[in-house]
């Protein structure tokens, strides 16, 4: 793994600043809550958790309209939030319940919220690339300036289909911003075991897409790459390619650690655990402020997890629903 | 409209199954505006045979234009346009190229309804092209739909003639699902009466062609065509088979093919593909299952050689079923104990078989 | 080796599925240094649920290796590396991934041996894991062994025990055309007796897993389990159904499931997997094209529910046959006059059924 | 289209020039008795002529030894015929004969001569390229320091395969030689339609993997820069990629010109066909050898398409011949 660069001071308004915590913080808390219930087998659904990578999501994010549109990936429980997914409807659908995002029929790798423009998230890697170019060829036939984000991990740049939607998304000047999330592994398959070099950046800009990477993890640094993207592609100058370094610090899949599995070792993570952008904010917030976002967390997470387990399981006469739209 | 015995109208001008395809796709275009058309060679000088000649000057590059060689992504690209709330018509020349876009028309296209529970809807039409006997091989000449039928979420339409080749695809465009439109090559020249005005061939009828008590002959695609010459072959020597036209693969309308094989108790299903696992094998266990063994119905399969489609001229005719060999098989299933009977095959032949020579 | 009723020889240790397919590798790459192994996630810690644990380490990295996610090339890799004479073992840990892969496999790998008449071979097998009630959903769920069963040139084989794991396994490796090798999760860690040295199931060949008069039941894959567990919840009310497990569904062996359906004069398929143009579609065209509606068979078919996999537990149940069900179906076949009838649920139950709940 | 740069003058010693010239020769003639045989309807394939575009293949194979191999797309005669593929088995493979390289199985587009080598060619566009990364895969194993080329259109640079393909093959140091003839054309679509920018050998650079354009068609420098490639790659340097631009003179597929189709016009190949190498090399030969190699050509395609026409078809009896390896 490349050298953690040392972290810049944010330089965000208090506003911001308590606006990314709370952001950062809920989507932590909720993967820890998911995590905590789940030996409890009352999640029936495999969950890739975002902890430690959360500031990608709300960095670019940040940086968008609520009627832009987010595509992610099975790892998009941090996406889904920071824009805005409802977190009732997120736990039903880990839940299986019929007020579930997607009523039951989704699941973790599938949560969808069409009211936030968050596009359904899908399990096979690299398979929503193209869907978002979709999404933005539509926007700008729509012509009002919305645009789409589409994140994805290291190892969905190695599907032929990203490269295939680069190379449209450039001769069409579609407004997509291409988020890789690089966190130097594929399950537990190290980026050097699949990748011949590192010069992904460089690659994409031979497309003429203006690439950027982030190493640091710097939620601000990534904010503002962000919305200066979104900025000329409102303007029609097409895509734009972001490479945002961060670290997984559960296992690939499931609510725990594996540090012991042997495959990567626990300091590459101290870096990265040591800077996690949701301590930095909450210390440049006030403790009244904290405590009183934390507690609201806790109330918003206590409520919908509540929610999940007083709805319903779908009809099992409903199994043949929605196959077809009528 | 008027109706005749075999559920087309009769109205309308004689038109080319190429220029109601033509047709189809400008009248809906003009109807709504989100209906876009795109694919590789749809804006070059051939216009895919044809049926896209004309588009791109009417309606403007933003709704028709061609692609890269990239159907893997431009079919997520007709995905994410049509749950965008566009209506995309995504064309291919060739079926055997929709390989290259299973895992987005497989793993999202057919789910994405479903698996969001409802929340959004793929109204897509992919549109390809089946052929025979074009000396192509392997890669060339390959019908695909069974693969496309076994996935839930997914229609399959092959009209078998002009009238219902404009009549499904307005019926597909307007549907909310994603449609795989799978148009045979040797029909784009044949005639039928078309009406001018849009119509629609809905999903999940069935039609009978010509009525007959001996035998139900099911054609696909092409194969009703040739199961109709077979059907003449077949009346000379006294044997009366009734040719149904599923139309609509998925949703299939089993019943009235049920209820044709219930009365002649013999079933025959004529595809242009494989056998193994195909629509025949389906249509006669969704019979027999409906009808039980009471209702003693013989069953039968024609279709593709189970080999690769080999161009050498020996080869390829014995590859396809044919008017003759479908005749044949026929005879053997309402005479099974009388000897052998071989039409005539320069008399089995269709029109358009004889003509056809290319261009590819 | 001794024979039993079921076929197997019952001879060596009782052995785990999943360490039955490790052992078979290991012994083919042992014997012959063409064999090598490679696939995502082959070489780390996890093995893929352990059937490829160790490999690396005794075979070194040139014949063990992990890939990058590029399912297209590296299947075409593979049939390259066939091509030249290697023998390569593709491992995917989903059989839904091989949507990504279904060019190189439809047009390449089935067609080449064909397609070059004859001048080379494309020796390589292709692992691939299904699964029942992972909670996984839609795109992780699938089993899509009915898209390659249509592909003349490819053959498909789907063990249902530990014994026939390693002997098919075996088999796939030392033939000489491609081979999909589908393994259901759920009997990774189920035992049976498995000889020590190299032995093949052979292509082909079903087996006669239990006999009975009454009906004749064919599993798929873990529906041959669900079948076993299903005729004795039959056995309790007097219903002997012959339970068979063609093992391989590319080549078929017909002839053994016509002889018992002619007997037993009532033909039931359960697959793991939808039923529309399914293996189960398939099996009863096939008997009832040679066994004429004279054969009197009653004809059935359970598979996936027509949709996309839910994890939601109400619809997950429902979405599979299980025991309960395979019986249900067979007791109306069997007793179509008779009242229902429906075993208890959780009697029904299969073992590997109430412990499972992951990992993924 | 770009420019087309001032041709360099060709710097081979005569013995060179002299084969250059007859395997430029054969092919071209070759295919000009298919095309003035197609509309007789005795080949029963479409067929996608290299005229125009020969001395890529040439140029490139004649660095090759015998048993290097080579691995070509649908438009493969030239190909094929330049590595020393069997023309009468070509011929009789054309008119769908038994005694047909492929038993009158494959075609003008499945081309196949395991004895020289030969991967059999694909009609899918790009498929071969994965195919050829495993045959070097399979020769890298071997350890003899033999190479793959694999030749393929500019449009087969658009498929995610050839993407997926490159990387691996980086990664594993293939001993594969990639060679895009860039014609400019994937059917009747002009480049600037398809690619987004045409900094393609940037791109495929970004890999670790030498990437060298040639823009004028000239065979000798095409052969050199095969040379140097073959020669590190015989010593385990991994791959090397060559962009050649090059220009085809007939239609996509069929025999005829098409520059009154309206797509492309005539004067866009006048400077291809003015530094025509095959032009170029015949002036200069003596006219005598000239003339010997001339009808030495007319007599082996005389004698192959002989052959061809003697053949039978293969008999129908056979049709299920093949179909598995026993
Ligand atoms: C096409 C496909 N191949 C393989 C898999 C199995 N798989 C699931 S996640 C994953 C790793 C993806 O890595 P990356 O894109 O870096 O995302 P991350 O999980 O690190 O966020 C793999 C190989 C899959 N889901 N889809
Ligand atoms: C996967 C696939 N898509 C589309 C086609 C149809 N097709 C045949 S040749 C061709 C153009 C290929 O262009 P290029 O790679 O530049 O090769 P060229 O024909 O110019 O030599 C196309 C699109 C195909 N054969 N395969
Ligand atoms: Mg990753
Ligand atoms: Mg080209």
């Amino acid at each position: 793994m490349d050298e953690h660069p040392p972290l810049t001071i944010p330089s965000g308004t208090p506003a911001e600043i308590e606006r990314f915590y709370r952001s950062l913080r809920r989507i932590r808390r909720v993967e820890e809550e998911i995590a905590r219930l789940y030996p409890s087998n009352v999640i029936r659904s495999p969950i890739h958790l975002s902890i430690g990578q959360e500031a990608v999501s709300v960095g670019v994010i940040d940086g968008l309209n609520p009627d832009d549109v987010v595509a992610a990936s099975y790892r998009g429980h941090a996406a889904y939030l920071a824009k805005g997914g409802d977190l009732k409807a997120m736990f039903a659908e880990l839940y299986g319940r019929d007020t579930g995002c997607a009523r039951g029929r989704g699941g973790s790798m599938h949560l969808i919220d069409p009211a936030h423009h968050l596009l359904g998230t899908s399990a096979v890697v690299g398979t929503h690339i193209p869907l978002a170019a979709g999404q933005a060829l539509a926007l700008k036939r729509e012509g009002r300036g919305r645009v789409v984000v589409v994140f994805f991990g290291d190892g969905a740049t190695e599907e032929g289909v990203f490269h295939e939607t680069l190379n449209f998304a450039a001769l069409h000047r579609l407004p997509l911003l291409f988020v890789c999330e690089n966190n130097f592994y594929a399950i537990h398959s190290p980026l050097d075991h699949r990748w011949a070099t590192r010069r992904l950046c460089e690659r994409v800009a031979t497309y003429g897409i203006p690439a950027h990477q982030i190493t640091d993890g710097d939620l601000l640094r990534i904010r503002a790459c962000a919305l200066e993207a979104v900025a000329s592609m409102r303007q029609g100058s097409g895509p734009v390619f972001l490479e945002c370094h961060t670290y997984r610090w559960c296992e690939h899949v499931g609510p725990s650690e594996d540090f012991e599995a042997g495959y990567r070792n626990r300091t590459e993570a101290q870096p990265w655990q040591e800077t996690d952008p949701l301590d930095v904010m909450g210390r440049l917030l006030d403790p009244l402020t904290r405590a009183q976002i934390d507690q609201e967390i806790t109330l918003e997470i206590a409520e919908a997890v509540a929610f999940a387990e007083a709805s319903s399981f779908p009809a099992a006469e409903e199994l043949l629903a929605h196959v077809y739209a009528p | 409209m008027s109706t005749r015995p075999d559920g087309m109208s009769g109205e309308g001008r004689l038109l080319r199954y190429v220029d109601a395809l033509a047709e189809a796709v400008a009248q809906e275009m003009e109807r709504d505006p989100r209906v876009f058309v795109f694919g590789l060679d749809v804006t070059d000088h051939k216009g895919i045979q044809g049926s896209t000649l004309g588009l791109r000057e009417r309606f403007g590059p933003d709704r028709v234009f061609g692609t890269p060689l990239s159907e893997d992504a431009m079919t997520g690209v007709a995905i994410g346009a049509a749950m965008a709330g566009l209506r995309p018509v995504h064309v291919h020349i060739r079926n055997d190229f929709l390989m290259l876009a299973m895992n987005q028309l497989v793993n999202i296209a057919a789910k994405t309804h479903a698996m969001y529970g409802g929340a959004v809807t793929v109204p897509m039409v992919v549109r390809s092209m089946i052929g025979k006997s074009w000396g192509q091989g392997a890669q060339h000449s390959q019908a695909l739909h069974a693969l496309f039928l076994h996935i839930p979420g997914l229609k399959v339409v092959m009209p078998s003639n002009a009238h219902d080749a404009k009549g499904a695809l307005i019926a597909a465009i307007r549907d909310d699902n994603p449609v795989i439109f799978i148009e045979h090559r040797l029909l784009y020249p044949t005639e039928a009466y078309v009406p001018e005005a849009p119509y629609t061939v809905p999903p999940g009828q069935a039609r009978i062609c010509m009525t007959g008590d001996d035998l139900t002959l099911v054609g696909i695609s092409n194969m009703v065509v040739e199961c109709l010459r077979a059907r003449e072959l077949l009346a000379e020597i006294g044997i009366q088979a009734e040719v149904i036209d599923p139309i609509w693969l998925e949703p299939l309308d089993i019943e009235t093919i049920a209820a044709s094989a219930r009365r002649t108790r013999r079933l025959l299903v004529a595809d242009n593909a494989w056998t193994r696992c195909g629509i025949g094998a389906e249509i006669i266990a969704a019979v027999l299952e409906r009808a039980g063994p009471a209702a003693g119905i013989a069953v039968g399969r024609l279709g593709f050689a189970a080999t690769a489609c080999p161009p050498a001229p020996t080869l390829e005719a014995a590859f396809y079923p044919n008017p003759a060999t479908i005749a044949e098989a026929a005879y053997r299933m309402v005479k099974p104990d009388a000897p052998a009977w071989h039409p005539d095959p320069e008399r089995a032949k269709l029109a358009y078989q004889v003509q056809f020579r290319g261009p590819f």
